[in-house]
């Protein structure tokens, strides 16, 4: 089994029947399926959440860390090596809201990782409370008259820190979807894509229905190296909401400025017969 | 002439005090004596007031002393701040002229320091100039202090050097002849131990022998030391240095890294370990080495953060939410640090767990010189990991003799490397069972408990059940054996590793004595608390020190003569 | 009859298993029995198998049986996961039809559930069926059923309402004419506690009386109850409710709004608050009152989100770096609960300090009713505060009896109001000086130690000095009480403040007894250690508990029965 | 003393002679005797690092809190008490660096509080490691071969999340930096004030000298409510820098929306004699 190309997970998934996560997932499988290589070499990060618990349903490594932590947890284990492709499976809350810092941090970074922001627009494994994505108005038992922060703008805060890929994506379109993973996972960097995904248990708002009344893809007239354009593209939200490929620039990453890639995989390094001697005799 | 001589510099920041500081330990050391050194700064980057503290000898020396010998006064406000530590019969140098102060006291000195500085280039040589008295109020030739210049100066280039080789020059020359009647000279030492170390540089270089391949941290004094010294052989070791966001980010940074099976480490002061205490928590559960240096300084909250306290014994011990087995040690020395840390690695990874480094402001901070310690001890050793060949359904979390499943490597084990934060089973799994839960808070907390207390490192103990028996932990171990050393009644047990606690050790160390006290440097005699938690022994009482400075070794004295009886 | 009842509803996520087994809770309780119920969920919103299990008695009852006299399964799953759950002569009703199930084993009975639900409107009034079956089952009426179902539904019309009756109804003749020979029927009680409170509920409720304006924290099982019924009567009571964007913020705004002079709280558990931890050093220093309770789940990191463990204990006693006085209580029902909250917020103000209440998962989600506290006790008392005739020189942290200079309020009082997290002296500005760090250590640490050590609330303490004595902390307290209340030679100690620790208390209630045992939710016997460490007693054992669960009566009753001799 | 409206405070300055601190300093108590408040109804507040000592500094009320923390304690003391005029002096590893979460989800927050982030462009009172917007190819001993990390964009950023006003001050020049303080605590809700602050001793980048190449003024011709035109000029850096108000408009605030308005402040409310009686019957 192990070291076949299937991402098939046996660990039985605990979604609510109906959950776009289940949309993601099947994008998730067919895009590493695309990419080819060997689930050895697939590193699946996450925190804490419904969004977080995918690396349990795709089979490959999985670090399942702590909630809003997931970024450098992944980050780090690339610069451990270098060799793996590593994908962030995320929720709002887990990306935006308790790990906003290593978001903002790791975009800046721009170490070589696909992250896939599950936005269901609300806390879900928890029941129900605002997301830092949360629409105004959404009531909650904790907001009983309504949210009233501002939402949090995940890729108009991207693109501010000139994030190198930035990309919305829509859980029932997985073939789309899978697309954009793909294309995250090539691009050298920090990829983002924010996935539009309906909670069927807490969400009546952002709904399948109305989503899919707003829902249009990115054609070929949006060039994703213009930055301006994508700004307004980043913005649009109401009555269209445009998915796809946002912004893509290549930027040095962070493997290449480190010198990292100069030398083999951390990973590789022996831990044993360090010749310490001579940085003593700095110390004479 | 005397066995030992102390010397304060003092000035404000920006004087170049720890510049002048290191070149006199440098002097003194390499002319065969020992030395030791404390540093005392405030939080702030010009002005105020400062100092440097050798205490130099020709025996073997590891605490400071309570007054100096000679107190070197850079500005002025050094001569109101400092003129209290002058010991009797001492020198306190100034520049009654500069500082416009007219009268000098008993056993003042004034010396042109500054106009000498300015004469060779400038005021920032008046550090320089200080050296230079020095050397000849202590009766050294001037080449020693030379040297120490040549040295201290190396990568900045010819001209640097020959100014600060002027003024150390016209302090030398003008003290010959003006301080003739100062004889603070030392006899020559046989010395022996070249290397000048810091606790910070001692685990830095710990770090870097044991393979830590990615040190992680947000600076937070007094722990930046460790990665400054990181950062400064990192190129040539293979080492990425990486300045996290947060100590939160540092931390699962850490965690991330030992998954992904390279050495790993961070550090940080109590404030910034508060923040780590949820990735402590998360190693123990993903069952992922971890090495965190925790540099105490005062508290709470910013508290002092540049100076010393030993309060964070219980805080450590505890951290981190939920049951689990953790090893935290405490070194005692530069010599135990650089040791201590290397263990630390392979305490980390054979019982994949989270290993807690206890040092302190003090430690972390003063120079001792100290010889090149066995490098081959404490060999890296990486506990059980499943390579390419291993079996391809391995599960990562087994049950296993001392709790312990050999590691997955993401990309090099031929099973799937997983962790999760959850409760889990042996495959890594998300659990809700009951049974699941047992075995493995067995496995997490029974099983590596056991097994780690089976290699805790035994305390050192001198002169067992002596009628009184010191007690201490972390930095204060030179201070105990100094104390203890001093008295024939006295002996002392220092912890270098806290937890898992040698009770038995202790009981027997302990046991016979009649008096038995812990020395902590801070108020509330948490060591004393552990003893009598985890022995039953309720000690005679604690000497405690909690002003943000260390322990001198007068004071322990003087507490023994009136306590100790 | 049968003195009391035990019955499990049991389903899957997203059955509505919670609101039956409220229902049914009120049912008993509203016809004059005494009721407790716990709730048993995974950590997921659908599917699963979770359970709620009640139990009904004609006399006062506080903790949970082993088993369920009748076991009520809403699928097919929850069948095989609870059969072993069925007590000896039970009945498990299930569906044999819709779960595929054609052999019932004794004691198992089959009732259409689903199709009675489907007639009613649909699979969704499966539980109403289920509340129908179980009324008349144990002998109660239709009508204790509806008005159970009234209120239940009170805000969700007339519609809903109606068909919850119809279904209960269908149910109820059903079982009565088919499981007329179960005869589970209770004698009618006197009953007289017409609240049912969750140990969630009984805090927000404290919290609300006690004068809070200012909720925030972020959500983390099993916290969020309190902050959710915080929030339904936020506007009722003019209160912000503020979800915090992470635990680091939500002790930050609730020290910070403690600064401003308002009384604020925040909630979390293990995990939440090990990111809490500098925050609490924080209140500590700028001795600013603050208000958090700490609810319990099992560890380490993520652990189980869902259920119940007490490992917190040494974690929380020692949270934060650097040394300071703080309170911790552990109330052990509901009741307690209510009344603790509400002198949390006093101890807080009145010294200036952290404060810090232990709840855990099973205290937190079970229900019991409970009588009308007294709305009296433990009045709001803000301590010493400065209005705005006061001295307009006063210094914030003057030294002052008990450690407590009188609070300034920004805006409110007369003088300026300010804070400072690194140490400092009278007037709050940053300091270097040894000696004002010692008085403030002082200050902070054992002058407030002192004070709070006058104040702690006596533990509970039933036949001291019994042959066997039970000790524990916070949600045990019914089932110690009910423990030692069977046995002749069987007393308890019930800690409700852990911190300071009554050390007096202790060895008195202790003292004669020949075995005195802990009595901990957790897997390391945390209170024995502390009351080892504190009182130098060692405990004869411990009996403990980790699995997530709750202890049961019976399992502690059997443990007595084998080690309590 | 206290009730005059002297802002001097007697509490002697630890900066380093030069330090950009002493202008910023300046300002703000010119900016704070133009508001004309007591300093009663002032409060100051900060985390920790040299530009979070200011509250020592200026007399008033203050909270000098937790490194990286300065925000939340700032949006609860507001909260608690809504006719403070509320200030927050932080710096860049403060407030981009560890409070880098707190900054995005208090923009959203939107209460109405004046925050003055110090950008030295390092980190002075740690000694000089890299900050969050410390310049790519800046060497510190942590960074011997220079940052890596693109530098984090706290004008961008702002503007991405829609702040209510975002401007630009620079620490040397006074007069015009009081302005934009003033301005920022006249706009009713959270007001970003980057202000370029030279570190003499560890920044030998960002100098005197080099921003006074560099810096000008915005003039009329740049509409604070244009947000495109904003976004512009918050990306202008390099040979030119903007420094005035880049970006300014009126969003509902906190208090607003949360109904805080519509009642006394909540520190006026009694704590004692709350019925609590009503409550309990809803738990029968
Ligand atoms: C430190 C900490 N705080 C809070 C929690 C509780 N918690 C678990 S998941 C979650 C939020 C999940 O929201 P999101 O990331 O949007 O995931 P979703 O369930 O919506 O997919 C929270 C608050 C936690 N596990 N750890
Ligand atoms: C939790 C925590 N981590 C780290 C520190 C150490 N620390 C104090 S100030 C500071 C950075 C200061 O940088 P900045 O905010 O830019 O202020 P500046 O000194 O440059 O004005 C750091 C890292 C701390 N006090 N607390
Ligand atoms: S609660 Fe929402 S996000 Fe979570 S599994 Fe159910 S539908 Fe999906
Ligand atoms: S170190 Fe830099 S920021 Fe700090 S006081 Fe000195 S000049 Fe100012
Ligand atoms: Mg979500
Ligand atoms: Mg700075």
């Amino acid at each position: 089994m192990s070291g076949s190309k299937d991402f098939h997970s046996a660990d039985p998934v605990t979604w609510c029947p109906g959950c776009g996560n289940f949309g993601i997932q099947a994008a998730l499988q067919s895009a590493l399926t695309e990419l080819g290589r060997d689930p050895r070499d697939i590193l699946l990060v996450s925190g804490i959440g419904q969004a977080a618990k995918m690396p349990h349903y795709v089979r490959a490594n999985f670090f399942n860390g702590l909630h809003g932590r997931a970024l450098p947890a992944a980050a780090a284990a690339k610069i451990a090596n270098r060799g793996l492709t590593v994908i962030v499976t995320t929720g709002d809350g887990d990306c935006y809201g308790e790990g906003g810092n290593h978001f903002l941090h790791n975009i800046r970074r721009n170490l070589d990782m696909t992250v896939i922001v599950y936005d269901n627009q609300i806390y879900g494994l928890t029941k129900g409370q605002a997301s830092p994505t949360s629409a105004p108005g959404l009531k909650t038992r904790i907001q009983p008259a309504g949210v009233i922060l501002e939402p949090f703008r995940p890729l108009a805060v991207a693109l501010a820190l000139d994030c190198g890929f930035v990309a919305r994506g829509y859980a029932a379109d997985k073939e789309h979807l899978a697309g954009l993973i793909l294309a995250g996972m090539r691009h050298k960097g920090f990829a983002l894509i924010d996935t539009l995904q309906p909670c069927v248990s807490f969400n009546k708002v952002n709904t399948y229905a109305w989503y899919s009344k707003r829902i249009y893809k990115l054609g070929p007239e949006h060039d994703p190296a213009d930055r301006a354009a994508a700004m307004i593209k980043a913005e649009e939200w109401g009555d269209r909401i445009p998915t796809g490929i946002i912004y893509e620039k290549v930027r040095p990453s962070y493997e290449d400025l480190s010198g990292l890639e100069d030398i083999p995989p951390l990973v590789d390094a022996p831990v044993g017969g360090i010749d310490i001697a001579p940085a003593f005799e700095d110390f004479r | 002439m005397r066995k030992e001589i102390s010397i304060r510099i003092t000035g404000e920041a920006g004087q170049g005090i720890v510049s002048v500081g290191n070149m006199l330990c440098r002097m003194y050391k390499d002319t065969g004596r020992h030395v030791f050194a404390i540093q005392d700064y405030m939080s702030r980057i010009r002005g105020g007031n400062n100092f440097f503290q050798v205490r130099a000898a020709a025996e073997p020396v590891a605490a400071p002393r309570a007054c100096a010998d000679i107190v070197m006064a850079l500005d002025r406000e050094a001569v109101s701040a400092n003129q209290g530590a002058l010991a009797p019969g001492g020198a306190l140098v100034l520049d009654a002229e500069e500082y416009g102060i007219p009268a000098l006291e008993p056993g003042w000195r004034s010396v042109p320091l500054h106009a000498l500085a300015r004469d060779a280039g400038g005021s920032i040589y008046v550090n320089a100039v200080a050296l230079g008295v020095l050397a000849a109020m202590t009766g050294e030739g001037l080449e020693p202090a030379g040297a120490a210049i040549a040295k201290e100066f190396a990568g900045k280039g010819r001209e640097v050097i020959g100014k600060n080789l002027a003024a150390a020059r016209a302090g030398f020359e003008h003290a010959a002849k003006q301080l003739k009647d100062c004889a603070y000279s030392l006899p020559k030492g046989t010395g022996g131990a070249p290397y000048l170390l810091s606790g910070n540089d001692a685990a830095a270089l710990g770090a870097i022998a044991a393979g830590c391949k990615f040190y992680t941290a947000y600076p937070m004094s007094p722990a930046t030391g460790i990665m400054n010294t990181v950062a400064d052989y990192a190129a040539r070791y293979g080492i990425i240095v990486e300045q996290a966001e947060d100590e939160i980010a540092a931390v699962n940074m850490a965690v991330g890294a030992g998954f992904a099976g390279i050495r790993a480490m961070t550090g940080t002061s109590g404030g910034g370990f508060a923040l780590m205490c949820e990735g402590v928590s998360l190693a123990a559960m993903t069952e992922t080495p971890l090495v965190v240096a925790v540099v105490m300084r005062p508290g709470p909250a910013t508290g002092f953060p540049t100076r010393t306290e030993q309060g964070d014994l219980d805080f450590v011990l505890s951290a981190g939410h939920g049951e689990f087995a953790r090893a935290v040690y405490a070194p005692g020395s530069p010599e135990e640090a650089f040791r201590v840390v290397k263990r630390a690695f392979n305490t980390a990874e054979k019982h994949q767990l989270p290993v807690l480094i206890l040092s302190d402001q003090y430690l972390a901070e003063s120079y001792v010189n100290t010889a090149r310690p066995d490098l081959q001890a404490e060999a890296p050793d990486r506990g059980l990991l499943l390579g390419a060949e291993s079996d391809p359904e391995a599960e990562r979390y087994a049950h296993a003799p001392g709790g312990v499943s050999p590691r997955l490597i993401p990309g090099r084990s031929r099973a799937l490397a997983v962790a999760d934060s959850d409760e889990h089973g042996t495959a890594g799994h998300i659990t809700e069972l009951a049974e699941v839960r047992i075995r493995m808070t067995q496995k997490r907390l029974h099983a590596k408990a056991e097994a780690l207390a089976g290699e805790v490192l035994a305390p050192t103990v001198y002169k067992p059940g002596s009628r009184v028996m010191l007690c201490g932990f972390g930095s204060t171990l030179g201070l105990l054996r100094e104390a203890a050393g001093a008295r024939a009644d006295t002996g002392f047990v220092h912890y270098s590793q806290v937890w898992p606690f040698p009770a038995e050790a202790t009981r027997s160390a302990l046991g016979g004595s009649e008096k038995a006290a812990t020395v902590e440097n801070n108020a509330s005699g948490q060591l004393a608390r552990l003893i009598r938690r985890e022995t039953g022994i309720g000690l005679a009482g604690s000497l405690l020190k909690y002003d943000g400075r260390p322990f001198n070794i007068d004071e322990v004295s003087a507490w023994l003569d009136k306590e100790g009886r």
